[in-house]
């Protein structure tokens, strides 16, 4: 059947940032295409960009602004109380009136309490334009820096072990260098589900001869494809890298050359490795010894080699160490900044790089420069026109400890859902109902929707124009291919409507204003305050998206980093101390939990299970190995209750070989069964990011579920 | 001669290639379009559909053009009698086995060749099977429409996916596409990532979507 | 019919499950000789006695030899003692009585390409070739005529036996070497050629049978012994299979270029149902009729090829004149079709539509058009198929109703009205 | 999914120590593992090769479709022999329909063939078994009879034999 107009555009799901083609009749998708010459996927989707954008057709969508039908005007708002429901909860407004309500409630606020007082989660979902605009506004008109996103709670513990060792945190190789790598070394991603197109180069550099060595504690995909396997015990993993530097060092593999050039502290970095033998890391993390030296051996020999991660790395209260510990393995060996060898964490979220770039962050501005340098500071309070808060903000969970705390009164949340991705959920909860204002926009009612006092309907990424930056620093574009529904709009149309009401309460003028000529105005903008994307214009983005860095117009963006050393200057070895993860089973609680994705959803599964993709994986379905089946007891389908210290949840069981005995897998995606219900939320000191791969629970046979699927 | 430049000649034009392209792209280059079927350029040629054959001077057989590469002096006719007969038949064979409806491009191939089908017979055998396969949430396999291209099977095994959910049961004319002992789709190793949908050239394969929608 | 056979001369004499008995008439002095002289002159040996592949393809041998010798790393011989051609059984004779024979050939075989690695793929309906061969195998084994330095040669050869299953198309070489490593029997396309990568991707050098066996007495006796067998441009001594309406149906060696009058009158004790020559299929079912005017044809390579005809695996399938030749084509037209491995439309759906006509010729019920649309069906196999099946599948019905004089008026075939 | 299957326990037993003997000797052990499987087997269920598929370390899917193009594979139940009687050209001149009208009627099944209704036997009409010199030709199992006659039949696909 012909569509009546093809729209090329990125898919919205993954950090691998698909090209798609959206096929459009009678103003619904009708099915999703890809063009076969196109970087990053050349023409290979997953189940999700091309059967899951469905989503964007679902009911449910928000269609028109909602205030809380209990908010009286001229009455103190109550505070934050979850609804039971959108319709008994709320009520249609218009756009004015719900704009004003937010203007006159920040500004208030910021008022009475500085803007401190008001904490601003941005979205690594939406544009780079929605975001730039969105900590423009947060920082210049509530002059604050409380603004923080998703990343914190996947990629944080990366981004701080890369900025203390080399001083960037962004995926240093492509995704075209992947079917051409000699040897690389995947951990703590499950790629295959993750990033299932990634996944696929992967398979194809195998094809091709490359040796792979997997370290991760399941029995994932990529497994049947290593070369090496070695399954460390989780929460291990610092000691099997340390044990491998440990060879690496002891045999002399490393190359003498670069470490001479590019890094400093090598010796004290070597003389602490010296309690690290393979012998001991096989007592602490269950891989033989032998397995340890020829990882080692494999990855030192290589001519070179790529390192892959993902949350298995990061989401960890020693995710920094973890990533220091990679960081430290490709300096030795000299597998940094050349082609098919690098440091690569694999990012989430479809524009969870740009988010990050564009100053989604509380201590930098776009483009990684730090709000704590006076001389940063002041260019941009130039470039903008308006002074700024010289402290950093408060970080994702900290912000939700702040309210708690009654330091922080308000919340502006675009397209985020903490009640979902916050660990120890109940104490989040308690949290957000301290706040005296809260906002939400997004394009459908989450879970944390409902707590909110207005909610305004956004465009979803089918709607709207602007940028996606993919996992492998590529600028890409997003195009409309449908009208938002009812009275929905694009983001960066609401927040720049918000500004000017929000300008005009303040008192507040910025040197450029609040009117774009829209979206490719805002970029241009990005590449006068952040000189990495100055090279990269709408018209050369066309047909493929361009990697930065990219500094000016004839460059061609660049394949990968460090080639000409490392931001740092010279990389920083990181001696690293072995830490055992904070809770381990016991006696009470005798079960590893760790939590993770499934191919078929998408983090809260607020598009997912709107989507087709929710009718091949419905309920939540918990993974223990057929040892621990046998132990608890129960069997393939039963019903099981998982209890932590905080919580408990009901899923149904799944037996597979995939998870190691001892350890269970609790997918993420399943409100009706939260993980992050059983968590911990301790954080790691550096990154401040919590742990959500050990958590010791118990099991017991359930008889029923209360599970209730409710799409409000 | 430049190593890097042979001279060759297609349909009577002569022209100077880059050695080691496939009789494909060196007609392109001389502006003559090759039909082909089976062939896709992302994907390893099989040379399955043989629609692409062309008379190569001193080869006894005709030659597939998608995976047939130049050498010197090649000498190839593109659309020889021999060569014109041989499309129109195997277009015609097809026609009369396999629900073309959906294939566009191969009705007007096959009226462009001047096939008729019905030469064989409204008795000849068919490749029909018990109505539409729709088992999983995200795309049907009809296969009264498939050709045997192959694209699917390739992109699920080696080609890109690696899932080796898709493979073959029986041979011959009677070869089909088929899963491990028939199983529906969530019972395989698919993982629906839909790259089959997304090469098929027939209809064969298509989002459930569009196929509700009455397509 | 002076000729005294060499290639099956210990057939019928030795014992084929004893190693002893082989080396008693003979067995091994070939490879001991080959050893000394080294893989190069063998190779030359081979290559001056013009040896023709006798699987059907009249590849010559020493070309394909030298190619696989001269490659590096891993590498593999393969015998394909798959013979599924109706008509064919000469391999089975010989793995069935002198099974030694063929290990040796393959040893020296090895030994001449330098692989270390050999695959013997036999027919699964063979239980007794197979049998025979593995018991073979493991008696060389023992007596250190494989495995690690053989002979003190420095030399290591390790062979394995694959049983087919069922599939003509696994004689075809490629389609072998997916069956080997697991998979379908569908051909691949060439090039690239098995002496550049064959099975596992290796170089690879595949014979059949026949053609292994032919290097022990080449090697022992000279290329100037081989050539006084038969035509210079096909020399050496041939296996022949008779079969059909023959009174001595069975394997015939004679010396390559033999006329078929002789094998069929002398060799075979002359036709027997009507005991009048009807026609004769050449090559088997992938192979050609001949009519009975053409009986004094020589028996080789070139001269057939001349005639429209093939010498393919040696088969001389004999029809009287009261032959049901129609239930002939019938059968060999659903051998096709049957055997087709679906990879390429022109063979998947002409051998197809090739069985619907001629089961129409067979009853008698032939409609207006069929024979043409038989004869571009038929072109386009031979044309347009990636392999030896698709492109042979139309042969022997082609020739028949060009050389049995088929009158569609009536629905006879001239020759076979008496 | 077909007939699920039915082993003994000796059956099953001699089915593990040929998974343990080809365990992770990848696809070129395929054909020759299928060929043992089945002959303690008898055909090979989806459970069968499902176990082959992970011993072997070789898709799931490429073990089915194998078993479907090799004409002595069989993933569906056969008898517990199998005669075929060869109709290639030799041995239909030398009289193979008469035969296999003997051993369908003697069976009672198709002339196409078939398996007999006591699961006993199946018959199955081959297009060349290579014997041409003794047509006409059948195989019961691995066993050769050459040159036979249809009145040979019933002794040999009798009860006794």
């Amino acid at each position: 059947m012909p569509p009546d107009r093809i729209i090329p555009t990125t898919c919205p799901f993954c950090g691998v940032g698909c090209q798609i083609q959206l096929n459009i009749k009678d103003e619904q998708i009708l099915r999703v295409t890809t063009d076969f010459e196109l970087a990053p996927n050349y023409g290979q989707l997953c189940v999700k960009g091309r059967f899951g954008v469905d989503f964007v057709h679902h009911p449910t969508r928000l269609t028109t602004p909602l205030i809380r039908k209990d908010i009286v005007p001229g009455q103190p708002f109550a505070k934050a109380r979850k609804a039971a429901s959108l319709a008994e909860g709320y009520r249609a407004a218009s756009w004015d009136e719900a704009l004003d309500l937010v203007a006159d409630q920040l500004a208030a606020i910021a008022q009475q309490s500085g803007g401190d007082a008001i904490g601003a989660y941005c979205c690594a979902k939406a544009t780079n334009e929605d975001n730039y605009i969105f900590q423009k506004l947060v920082r210049t008109l509530l002059k604050t820096n409380n603004i923080d996103h998703c990343a914190r709670l996947c990629h944080a513990g990366s981004v701080a072990g890369l900025m203390r060792t080399i001083g960037s945190s962004a995926m240093s190789n492509s995704i075209t260098e992947m079917e051409h790598l000699d040897t690389f070394l995947v951990t703590g991603s499950n790629t295959t589900y993750a990033h299932p197109v990634i996944a696929l180069s992967l398979k194809k550099a195998v094809d091709n001869g490359a040796r792979l060595i997997v370290i991760d504690p399941r029995r994932i995909e990529l497994v049947d494809f290593a070369t090496l396997w070695l399954q460390q015990r989780p929460g291990s993993d610092v000691a099997v890298f340390q044990a491998m530097a440990h060879v690496i060092v002891s045999e002399k593999l490393y190359d003498v050359d670069y470490i001479v050039r590019h890094t400093e502290d090598f010796a004290a970095y070597a003389a602490s490795l010296t309690p690290f033998t393979p012998e001991w890391a096989e007592q602490v993390s269950g891989v033989p010894a032998d397995k340890i030296r020829q990882a080692a051996r494999l990855y030192a020999n290589a001519h070179s080699a790529a390192l892959y991660w993902g949350m298995g790395i990061s989401q960890s209260t020693h995710g920094a160490d973890n990533a220091s510990a990679l960081v430290n393995l490709a300096m030795l060996c000299g597998h940094i900044g050349k082609f098919g060898g690098g440091l690569n964490p694999l990012r989430g979220q479809n524009n969870v790089q740009g988010c990050s770039d564009m100053g989604g962050l509380p201590n930098v501005y776009p483009g990684y420069q730090p709000v704590g340098d006076a001389a940063v500071r002041a260019n941009f309070a130039a470039a903008w026109g308006v002074d700024l808060s010289p402290a950093n903000g408060l970080t994702a969970v900290e912000m939700v400890h702040a309210v708690a705390r009654g330091e922080i009164r308000a919340f502006y949340i675009m397209g985020e859902d903490p009640m979902t991705s916050e660990p120890h959920l109940t104490h989040a909860r308690h949290s957000l109902e301290n706040l005296d204002f809260m906002a939400i926009q997004d394009i459908f009612a989450n879970e944390t929707a409902l707590y909110a006092h207005v909610i305004l309907p956004a465009a979803s990424f089918a709607e709207k124009a602007g940028t996606f930056t993919n996992t492998e620093r590529r600028v890409q574009r997003v195009r409309p291919a449908l009208n938002p529904p009812g009275l929905a709009r694009p983001d960066l149309d609401i927040l720049l409507d918000l500004a000017r009401r929000l300008s005009q309460r303040r008192g507040i003028d910025t040197r450029q204003g609040w009117e774009y000529a829209g979206p490719a105005a805002v970029w241009r903008e990005v590449g006068q305050v952040a000189p990495d994307f100055r090279g990269i214009t709408y018209e050369r983005i066309a047909k493929v998206g361009i990697q930065y860095p990219c500094p000016d117009e004839d460059h061609p963006g660049t394949l990968y980093l460090f080639a000409d050393g490392v931001p740092r200057g010279r990389g920083k070895f990181w001696p690293l101390d072995f830490q055992p993860p904070l809770e381990t089973p016991d006696e009470v609680y005798p079960f590893n939990l760790s939590t993770g994705r499934l191919l078929y959803h998408w983090h809260g599964g607020t598009m997912t299970r709107r989507s087709a993709l929710n009718d091949i994986a419905p309920q939540p379905v918990v993974e223990i190995n057929p040892a621990d089946a046998r132990r608890i007891p129960c069997a393939d389908g039963d019903l099981v209750r998982i209890a932590s210290r905080r919580g408990e949840v009901t899923a149904r069981v799944e037996v597979s070989d995939r998870s190691p005995v001892g350890t269970i897998f609790l997918p993420f995606h399943y409100a009706e069964a939260a993980a992050n219900l059983l968590t911990l939320d301790e954080l790691d000191p550096a990154a401040k990011i919590p742990d959500y791969k050990n958590t010791a629970v118990a099991i017991s046979p359930a008889e029923t579920h209360d599970w209730q699927m409710i799409l409000h | 001669m430049p190593p890097n430049e042979i001279w060759i000649t297609i349909d009577g034009q002569a022209l100077k290639v880059p050695p080691g392209i496939t009789i494909l792209e060196a007609a392109r280059l001389a502006g003559v379009e090759i039909p082909t079927l089976c062939y896709h350029p992302s994907l390893t040629a099989n040379a399955v559909c043989r629609l692409c054959v062309v008379e190569w001077r001193g080869s006894r057989t005709l030659v597939a053009a998608c995976a047939g590469t130049v050498r010197p002096n090649a000498v190839i006719l593109t659309n020889s009698r021999r060569v014109r007969t041989a499309r129109r038949t195997i277009l015609e064979m097809l026609a009369a086995s396999v629900d073309l409806s959906d294939a566009p491009d191969l009705q007007a191939l096959l009226a462009e060749y001047g096939g008729d089908p019905n030469r064989f017979g409204e008795d000849a055998a068919r490749r029909t099977f018990d109505g539409v396969k729709a088992d999983n949430p995200f795309y049907v396999r009809d296969y009264d429409k498939c050709v045997l291209c192959w694209r699917c099977v390739q992109v699920c095994a080696d080609d890109v996916q690696h899932t080796y959910a898709l493979g073959f049961n029986g041979r011959g004319f009677h070869t089909e596409i088929a899963t491990f002992f028939d199983a529906p789709m969530p019972d395989t190793t698919c993982v629906f990532c839909g790259n089959c949908v997304g090469v098929c050239p027939t209809g064969a394969l298509k989002g459930k979507r569009e196929y509700l929608w009455g397509g | 019919m002076s000729y005294q056979p060499v290639l099956t001369a210990r057939v019928g004499v030795v014992d084929p499950a004893s190693l002893k008995d082989y080396e008693a008439h003979g067995g091994f002095r070939a490879l001991r000789h080959a050893i000394a002289i080294g893989p190069d002159a063998v190779i030359d040996l081979v290559t001056q006695a013009h040896v023709l592949g006798r699987g059907g393809a009249a590849f010559p041998a020493g070309i394909k030899w030298k190619a696989v010798n001269e490659e590096h790393g891993p590498k593999f011989v393969v015998a394909n003692a798959d013979e599924s051609e109706p008509g064919t059984f000469k391999d089975r004779v010989i793995m069935e009585g002198d099974p030694f024979s063929l290990v040796e050939g393959v040893i020296i075989a090895s030994y001449a390409a330098l692989a270390e690695k050999a695959y013997i793929y036999i027919r699964g309906e063979y239980p007794q070739a197979i049998a025979c061969v593995q018991q073979a195998i493991a008696a060389c084994y023992a007596a250190g005529y494989l495995g690690e330095n053989i002979l003190g040669a420095g030399f290591n050869l390790q062979v394995e036996i694959r049983k087919g299953a069922g599939a003509y198309i696994c004689g075809e070489e490629t389609a072998l070497f997916e069956s080997i490593e697991g998979k379908r029997g569908f051909p691949r396309l060439k090039p690239p050629f098995p002496t550049q990568s064959g099975l596992f991707g290796r170089p690879t050098l595949i014979n059949n049978v026949e053609t292994l066996i032919n290097a022990l007495p080449l090697v022992l006796y000279g290329p100037d012994w081989y050539r006084q067998f038969g035509p210079s441009d096909s020399p050496g001594p041939k296996l022949y299979c008779l079969s059909g309406r023959v009174r001595h149906p069975g394997l015939v060696e004679a010396p390559m270029g033999t006329p078929l009058s002789e094998l069929i009158y002398e060799y075979g004790g002359g036709v027997t149902g009507s005991g009048e020559l009807g026609g004769v299929l050449l090559g088997g079912a992938a192979g050609a009729f001949i009519s009975p005017e053409m009986i004094d044809v020589f028996m080789d390579f070139a001269t057939l090829r001349e005639i429209d005809a093939a010498l393919g695996s040696g088969v001389v399938m004999v029809f009287d004149t009261s032959a049901d030749i129609k239930g002939v084509l019938k059968r060999i037209a659903h051998f096709f079709a049957h055997e087709s491995c679906g990879k390429c439309f022109p063979c998947q759906l002409g051998t197809q539509r090739q069985v619907e006509i001629i089961d129409r010729l067979a009853a008698d019920r032939l409609r207006p058009g069929d024979l043409a649309l038989l004869r571009e069906v038929g072109q386009t196999m031979t044309d347009a198929s990636i392999c030896g099946l698709g492109q042979t599948a139309a042969g022997a019905i082609r020739t028949a109703l060009d050389r049995f004089g088929y009158e569609a008026s009536t629905g006879e075939f001239y020759t076979f009205q008496r | 999914m077909t007939a699920a299957r039915t082993l003994t326990s000796p059956q099953m037993a001699a089915l593990r120590q040929i998974l343990q003997r080809y365990r992770g000797q990848g696809g070129a052990y395929l054909l020759p593992c299928l060929h043992e499987a089945q002959a303690v087997t008898g055909w090979l269920d989806a459970d069968t090769c499902t176990e082959i598929s992970r011993a072997l370390n070789v898709p799931l899917v490429q073990v089915h479709e194998v078993i479907e193009f090799y004409t002595l594979f069989y993933n569906e139940p056969v008898g517990r022999r199998i005669v075929r009687v060869c109709d290639d050209p030799p041995c239909f001149l030398a009289g193979s329909s008469e035969i296999v009208r003997a051993c369908a009627r003697q069976l009672g099944v198709d002339e196409k063939g078939g398996t007999s209704s006591d699961g006993r036997v199946t018959l199955e009409i081959h297009p060349c078994l290579g014997r041409c010199e003794q047509a006409p030709f059948l195989m019961i199992d691995d066993d050769a009879h050459g040159h036979v006659q249809p009145a040979q039949i019933p002794d040999l696909l009798g009860e006794g034999a």
